[in-house]
């Protein structure tokens, strides 16, 4: 029962706030519905018993890639409303209606009675994060080592757009000269 | 009563009662009314220890040895006016604290606080209740208290941005690259001793140690232990990484235009998070609770040595600057992290 | 306007090396203050003799020292303010100045404007050669207002030069201080002029003139503003303030025509109360000297909290229903041009007798003489040497007009006469060439024909004129007594030696002698003895270059008003005689040029400070309250034909004429506003009141607003009368005359002025009339108390008309001599 | 320090104590080894330690440093500065203040007003005298400036009211003639020198 009425407030509340987050024109609304949104959905991930990916879901949504979203949007004034063009409008709703249509279908298409199936069911008694271990490790080992590749590309990419002026430090200490006056000093004596 | 589902029966040593959703409901409580007067109560601490070592006398007017000053603050926080900016995003602005200082208690949920025990059968109603030390005993509590610190962040974050002010749009951005920072070195430093004891359940750690000094995760993995307090300090926002509201600097950071109890909720986070971090370090390094005989006065003893080390390390040291503090979190602690995980992980598989 | 400089008269000399130029005649220390080059002084005051009391203006001319304040400049001089030996002897003379002057500064009230003081430092006195035990001087009062501390005086004599040559008082003089004689050694060891000038000091002390412990003066306080030290100062402000607290307001006197020059000294009334509040008044003494009354009567002020719109809005109602404006000449030339605007756009009358009299003598003199207004100035009667006034009660009247009579007397050897009905003991102590014609009252006439008579050009005179002149000379064989010197030779016995001297004396011997003389009835119609009078007059005649003739208020309220002033245009053209007039009150000559005047008041009547149906009051006993002279901004027309401008001193917080006419027929901003549109027709100028000056050039030029433009007109021909026998009084009369120091009733709300409301009479009158009498004027009559005056001689009495509420003008009616029953209560 | 001492400040040649003064490292493997070097040398230890021992001083060895102010109170130097008191005459009692007005003239915040008037013994009195405390700023020209060593400051410098405690009256400052033994001689600028008396010349008031 705790879970029914958890499950339908946070569906209700996920879908609210990111209606928000594509319906404001405040970046600082948007942001944070879309980060509330995000907490809600590894609600879901704890609903289901997968505490570990709830987690994962908390850490590295809400933790690290919403708030590198926040801190760009530092760079914009968060108190004034966003002039949006949505021209034609009638042809946006039209694409974006059709596209969620297709998204619904796709994904609620085998959704009628018990056509679904987990492939992996959950292992009686052990924890959560070995169930995902174990089937990251086995099955899908190459797919997630590839995924670590790119990654480490995109890392190493980034290390060296970033690292172009890293010899030129902006807190070089200039005061070198005079400390070795002194030092100098102190050694003759 | 159903019974709350989430736990692992089987890593508890000894047999203990059946958890009811009422002793959940009585822990929450006892964590939200306990944790927030301690957090008050800290502030006394705070600046009687601050005072003592600085050779004064801290507050002494209010109660007994100024004792009262707690309630005194407290009365002046709820009845201060609870100014908004006029530039400000009224909204954010307010719900901002109120995000620290309930990610710091949701935190507080899956943590070990006071040792479990059972309400007397004589008194109605709650009779015979079992209360638990850990209110929600997740099998990955320590990566859900560093998922809610982490969420935590926002408060701070949505505080500074919401108040148009360039003191606390600093604060702000402070905030995200060192809470973000610190994140990974936290994580990483607490990866060693998550590997050596193969879980991520505060009772298995408290399981593993058990058993005396010399069983104590310190001394297996003292560098993470010294990793973790330095992080911690930071995710606490702790003198020497106080940097998200240095006076000297950013006025008051990400707090500059709050006041009244929305500026307390800051506090209260503050000072949540400081017990959250100390009741970690006690648990995952030293050795934890034991529920027997003077246990409990034992974790309280840790807990609060290392509460006490943060405002002692605030009496003596000074801040960081902004780049060390950055320079130090990826080009010192992180490498270090990292390498003490790969040996960690080279030991445990030899 | 500044005297042209014309080349003839001026000399160039030399100061330390520059050339200046220089009036000739003039002493070398008026010639280098006329060119900014400072010689130290204290004694000396500009329009005064040299006392030669300091001795500190020593200098070298042409290689001699000589004081400067008593050598003229000449032609080509050198002179060298500073050598050393001077500078020695005036550093021993201000040493000398500073034995025994108490060390009081703190407290002195003359800290700060001390010239002591200030030569002390000039001189760089900072030790003390000279020693003499000291005399208990003791601090006095001298009257009512005079406060004399006789330890701080360093007797300058100042204050007697002022006394004697300017206001003629000669109220006070130096007298024996009783001190020790100087030490003999001081004799070699001192510089000779700084010795001379201790040994007199040591020995001199200021006194009343009268022996008395009082003095018997006017209580002008002229004194008190010449002390350079803190010896003299008026007994309120003894004390009170410090000379650099006090805030220096320059303004213009408003109590009668002189229009002196003044600055209200103000500051905040005390701790609690922060209100300002006027201290004293001061001038710039070396070139105006002010009266009794401007320079104690200032505390007129009308203190109003706020705006009553009620008593404004009740004004309004009696100005829409007023048929005639009440008023008198205690207003500025703003207000007096907004009452004729009044008048030009509401159609209302405007009554002022005194400026109505005025304006009718005045218009009179302009048709037979051709010029708007009369042709001197009083500082150009000053410069003459032979004064004569005709009708005007000299002391009373007018005091600057006094103060110039009296000057010509003692600066310029001058000769004077006076003609009035009411004795005065003062005028003749003015100088020995002064004769007073005590005359009967109406006989003003016969004064003007003698005077033609005396001075007229007969050639330029009308043939009726001259045989209605020569109908009044007879000739009479006399006997008179001459004196003739004889030698006598007489026998001595020397005293000392024993010896018989041979000494031969000459001994004054009367001889009887026949003489014939012509004999004047005109003099003799004036109650002089005509043959003793033609001796007095050649002997006032001698060395005389210049005259000048001061007419007075008598004549303007005179019946045959319009002959007498075809009279006087006649003198002016027959004879080198100038005329100057003293207009009745403060602002008479602005009011008469600016408003057209009505006779007689109809219907409802608005009075501005005077009685009326409502009643408008600076006084603060009206309907409405309007501020008083020194509380306002505004010009005024004095009798120097001069309009000069006036600062408020004190705030005003109510309601005033101009806000009345901006609701009634429309005005500028302010009261000053209309200071540009005074009438040029009239002899104004197009000025804006802030481009207004006030003050003295240095050497003494007055720079005070603007001169008055003398239009000339048409001029009929002068067919004079003869004199009119029917105007003379006999009997009781009663003259309408203020006391001295008092003009209105804005002089008589000032705290320091005691003159009080009555009935003037000399001694034996007053003795004679009791305490206090009822004055019968046949329709009306009024009681007051007998006050007596014992500068007044004669059985005239004078009744005071400052008081408005006794309108006393109107018990007078148009004249201001009047036959009257006086019986004693 | 001696006056000689005082005057020689030739810095090169003291014997002052050269703080650790180091090279800021270069490298990053530089910075890396200084950070280690200080975390393992027992710096950030001693600091720790003194603090602790502060605190131990403190609350057992008694050497806490807290004066409890409104109860407690430090003795100040008799040159401070303070509320302004009027001194009288030692011998007569009479106030000394004259009335000259220089304090008035002086004060540069323009607190200071007084009345006076002339009395019946033919002096100057001060019926009234008023220090602005809210103006003054405790300058010191008046006591300075005043010739007759009449105001001086005082001790009290509990400014502090409720209300804008906007006059002092002259008997506020007065010193309470039953005080007058107690009054004490202000020794600061302008106070009689102690050789005074040596220095007199000779002036005519020595009749």
């Amino acid at each position: 029962m705790y879970e029914a009425i958890a499950f339908y407030l946070f569906s209700a509340l996920t879908i609210g706030l990111f209606l928000i987050t594509v319906m404001s024109k405040n970046v600082l609304y948007a942001m944070t519905s879309l980060a509330a949104g995000m907490v809600l959905i590894s609600g879901f991930f704890f609903i289901l018993g997968a505490d570990f990916l709830g987690v994962v879901q908390l850490i590295v949504y809400v933790g690290a890639v919403m708030a590198l979203y926040s801190f760009a949007m530092m760079f914009f004034d968060a108190t004034r409303d966003i002039k949006e063009k949505n021209t034609p409008a009638a042809l946006v709703f039209l694409l974006g209606g059709l596209s969620a249509l297709v998204l619904v279908l796709i994904f609620a298409g085998p959704i009628h009675s018990d056509a679904i199936q987990a492939l992996y069911p959950m292992h009686e008694g052990v924890g959560n994060a070995q169930d995902v271990g174990i089937v990251l490790f086995t099955k899908y080992l190459v797919p997630f080592e590839v995924a670590a590749v790119m990654l480490l590309v995109a890392m190493i990419a980034g290390i060296i757009l970033a690292g172009k002026k890293m010899d030129q430090s902006l807190t070089k200490d200039t005061s070198v000269d005079d400390a070795d006056e002194i030092l100098k000093q102190k050694d003759a004596k | 009563m159903e019974v709350v589902s989430y736990r692992s029966v089987e890593t508890f040593v000894q047999h203990i009662p059946e958890v009811t959703a009422l002793g959940v409901w009585i822990k929450a409580i006892i964590i939200l009314a306990v944790i927030s007067a301690i957090a008050g109560f800290g502030t006394y601490v705070e600046r009687k220890v601050l005072a003592f070592m600085q050779r004064r006398l801290g507050p002494m007017h209010v109660g007994p040895y100024g004792l009262l000053q707690i309630i005194a603050d407290g009365i002046k926080l709820f009845t201060k006016e609870d100014i908004v900016p006029q530039n400000a995003n009224k909204f954010i602005f307010m719900v901002a604290p109120v995000i620290t200082a309930a990610t710091a208690f949701i935190a507080l949920a899956a943590v070990p606080v006071f040792p479990d025990f059972t309400i007397p059968e004589w008194i109605p109603v709650i009779g015979g209740t079992f209360v638990p030390s850990i209110a929600a005993d997740l099998n990955i509590g320590i990566l859900f208290v560093l998922g809610m610190m982490a969420a935590g962040l926002y408060g701070p974050l949505l505080a500074g941005m919401a108040q148009a002010n360039k003191w606390g749009l600093i604060g702000a951005a402070r905030t995200a690259v060192q809470f973000l920072s610190y994140e990974v070195v936290t994580g990483l430093s607490i990866l060693a001793p998550i590997m050596i004891v193969g879980s991520l359940s505060f009772v298995d750690f408290n399981a593993a140690q058990a058993g005396g000094i010399a069983n104590w995760l310190v001394w297996k993995q003292p560098v993470a232990f010294v990793l973790f307090l330095i992080a911690g300090f930071a995710e606490t926002n702790r003198t020497p990484f106080d940097l998200l509201e240095h006076e000297a600097e950013v006025v008051s950071g990400y707090a500059t235009e709050y006041s009244g109890m929305r500026w307390g909720m800051f506090f209260i986070g503050e000072y949540a998070n400081m017990i959250t971090i100390s009741v970690i370090a006690a648990v995952v390094f030293l050795g934890g609770y034991s529920a027997d005989g003077m246990g409990w006065l034992w974790i309280m003893l840790k807990i609060a040595f290392f509460f006490m080390l943060m405002l002692w390390v605030r009496a003596a040291w000074p801040h960081v600057r902004p780049d060390q503090l950055m320079w130090l979190c990826w080009k010192v602690l992180m490498p270090i992290a990292v390498i003490n995980v790969v040996i960690t992980g080279i030991v445990m598989m030899v | 306007m500044s005297e042209v400089k014309t080349v003839e008269n001026m000399v160039s000399i030399t100061i330390d090396g520059t050339t200046y130029q220089a009036k000739e005649g003039e002493y070398i220390l008026n010639a280098a203050r006329a060119n900014d080059v400072f010689i130290p002084a204290i004694c000396y005051l500009t329009r005064c003799s040299p006392t030669l009391a300091c001795r500190l203006c020593l200098v070298e001319a042409d290689g001699k020292q000589v004081y400067a304040c008593n050598a003229k400049v000449k032609d080509g001089m050198e002179i060298t303010v500073d050598t050393p030996n001077i500078l020695e002897e005036r550093r021993a003379i201000m040493e000398v100045y500073d034995v025994n002057h108490p060390l009081q500064c703190g407290v002195c009230d003359k800290s700060g404007e001390c010239e002591l003081q200030n030569y002390t430092l000039e001189l760089a006195v900072d030790s003390q050669s000279y020693a003499i035990q000291d005399t208990k001087r003791e601090v006095k009062n001298w009257s009512t207002v005079l406060h004399y501390d006789a330890a701080l005086c360093i007797v300058c004599e100042r204050c007697t030069t002022v006394c004697k040559d300017m206001i003629g008082d000669a109220a006070i003089s130096t007298t024996k201080r009783g001190g020790e004689p100087l030490d003999k050694a001081y004799k070699e060891t001192m510089p000779k002029d700084a010795y001379a000038m201790w040994n007199k000091l040591q020995k001199s002390i200021i006194a009343p003139s009268n022996g008395t412990d009082y003095t018997n003066c006017s209580d002008c306080g002229e004194c008190t503003a010449v002390c350079p030290v803190g010896a003299l100062t008026g007994r309120d402000f003894v004390y009170s303030s410090n000379a650099w607290e006090l805030e220096r307001v320059p303004a213009t006197c408003a109590h009668c025509s002189s229009g002196c020059q003044i600055y209200y000294e103000k500051k905040h009334t005390s701790v609690f109360d922060r209100s300002e509040k006027i201290y004293r008044v001061t001038n710039e003494w070396n070139y105006v000297s002010l009266c009794g009354a401007g320079r104690y009567g200032y505390d007129f002020e009308n203190r109003v909290e706020s705006k009553d719109e009620a008593a404004f809005n009740a004004a309004v109602e009696a100005f829409k229903k007023a048929e005639t404006i009440r008023f008198n000449s205690v207003i500025t030339n703003e207000e007096a041009l907004m009452l004729q605007t009044l008048k030009e756009k509401m159609g209302v009358k405007l009554v002022n007798p005194d400026a109505r009299a005025f304006q009718k003598f005045l218009d009179a003199y302009a048709k037979a003489a051709g010029q708007s207004l009369y042709s001197y100035d009083f500082k150009e009667v000053m410069a003459t040497d032979f004064v004569i006034s005709v009708g005007a009660s000299l002391r009373n009247d007018n005091p600057n007009a006094r103060y110039a009579f009296n000057n010509i007397q003692k600066m310029n050897k001058g000769a004077g006469l006076y003609f009035h009905p009411v004795g005065d003991t003062l005028v003749p102590t003015f100088g020995k060439n002064v004769e007073l014609f005590t005359h009967k009252v109406g006989l003003e006439e016969a004064a003007l024909y003698l005077v033609l008579d005396l001075f007229a050009d007969k050639e330029k005179l009308p043939e009726d004129v001259k045989s209605y002149l020569d109908s009044f000379k007879t000739t009479a064989t006399k006997t008179v007594k001459e004196k003739v010197m004889k030698n006598v030779t007489e026998t001595v016995i020397d005293e000392e030696t024993g010896e018989e001297k041979q000494v031969t004396k000459k001994v004054p011997e009367m001889v009887e002698k026949e003489v014939t003389v012509e004999k004047n009835a005109l003099v003799e119609m004036l109650g002089k003895e005509s043959d003793a009078f033609d001796a007095t007059f050649e002997k006032m005649m001698k060395k005389k270059e210049s005259f000048s003739m001061i007419v007075g208020e008598d004549l303007y309220f005179h019946d045959r008003y319009e002959n007498i002033a075809k009279l006087i245009a006649l003198i002016e053209q027959t004879t080198p005689i100038r005329v100057a007039m003293i207009p009745p009150k403060t602002n008479s000559l602005g009011v008469a040029l600016i408003c057209d005047l009505d006779d007689e008041a109809t219907g409802y009547t608005v009075g501005y400070n005077e009685n009326g149906n409502f009643r408008l009051s600076a006084l603060g006993n009206g309907d409405l309250d309007m501020p008083a002279m020194n509380q306002q901004e505004g010009t005024l027309t004095n009798m120097h034909k001069r309009v000069t401008p006036t600062n408020a001193a004190l705030e005003y917080n109510g309601y005033e004429l101009n806000d009345l006419m901006k609701v009634l027929v429309g005005a500028p901003d302010l009261t000053v506003d209309w200071t540009e549109k005074l009438p040029v027709s009239k002899g104004f100028k197009t000025a804006k009141f802030d481009d207004l000056p006030n003050g003295y050039l240095n050497d003494g030029t007055e720079n005070r607003g603007y001169a008055l433009e003398n239009l000339s007109c048409e001029a009929e021909a002068i067919n004079v009368e003869k004199i009119g026998e029917n105007s003379v009084l006999e009997g009781e009369i009663v003259y309408r005359c203020n006391p001295q120091r008092q003009f209105n009733d804005f002089t008589d709300k000032a705290h320091e002025i005691f003159e009080g409301f009555g009935l003037y009479a000399s001694p034996a009158k007053a003795e004679a009339l009791g305490k206090k009498v009822e004055i019968d004027f046949g329709d009306r009559s009024i009681t007051v108390d007998v006050i007596e005056d014992d500068r007044m001689e004669g059985d005239i009495t004078a009744l005071a008309d400052f008081k408005s509420e006794a309108d006393v003008y109107s018990l007078f009616g148009p004249s201001r001599y009047r036959k009257v029953t006086i019986r004693k209560v | 320090m001696g006056l000689e001492q005082f005057k020689n400040r030739n810095v090169g040649q003291q014997e002052y104590v050269m703080l650790d003064l180091e090279h800021t490292p270069q490298s990053p493997i530089g910075k890396f080894k200084q950070v280690v070097k200080r975390t393992f040398k027992p710096e950030l230890f001693v600091g720790l330690g003194v603090t602790m021992r502060e605190m131990i001083n403190a609350l057992f060895r008694g050497q806490m440093h807290t004066i409890k102010y409104p109860f407690e109170k430090l003795p100040i130097s008799p040159r401070y500065r303070a509320i302004h008191e009027m001194l009288r005459l030692l011998e007569s009692g009479h106030y000394r203040c004259i009335g000259c007005g220089l304090c008035e003239k002086i004060c540069i915040s323009n607190c200071i007003t007084m009345d006076t008037r002339y009395d019946e013994n033919q002096r100057k009195e001060v019926s009234e005298y008023t220090i602005n405390f809210g103006r003054c700023i405790f300058c010191g020209y008046c006591a300075e400036v005043c010739p007759e060593l009449a105001i001086v400051h005082g001790q009290r410098y509990e400014t502090a009211s409720e209300q804008r405690a906007s006059f002092s009256l002259f008997e506020d400052m007065l010193t309470p003639i039953d005080k007058l033994n107690l009054q004490q001689e202000y020794d600061g600028f302008g106070a009689v020198t102690p050789n005074a008396d040596e220095n007199i010349k000779k002036t005519p008031l020595a009749y």
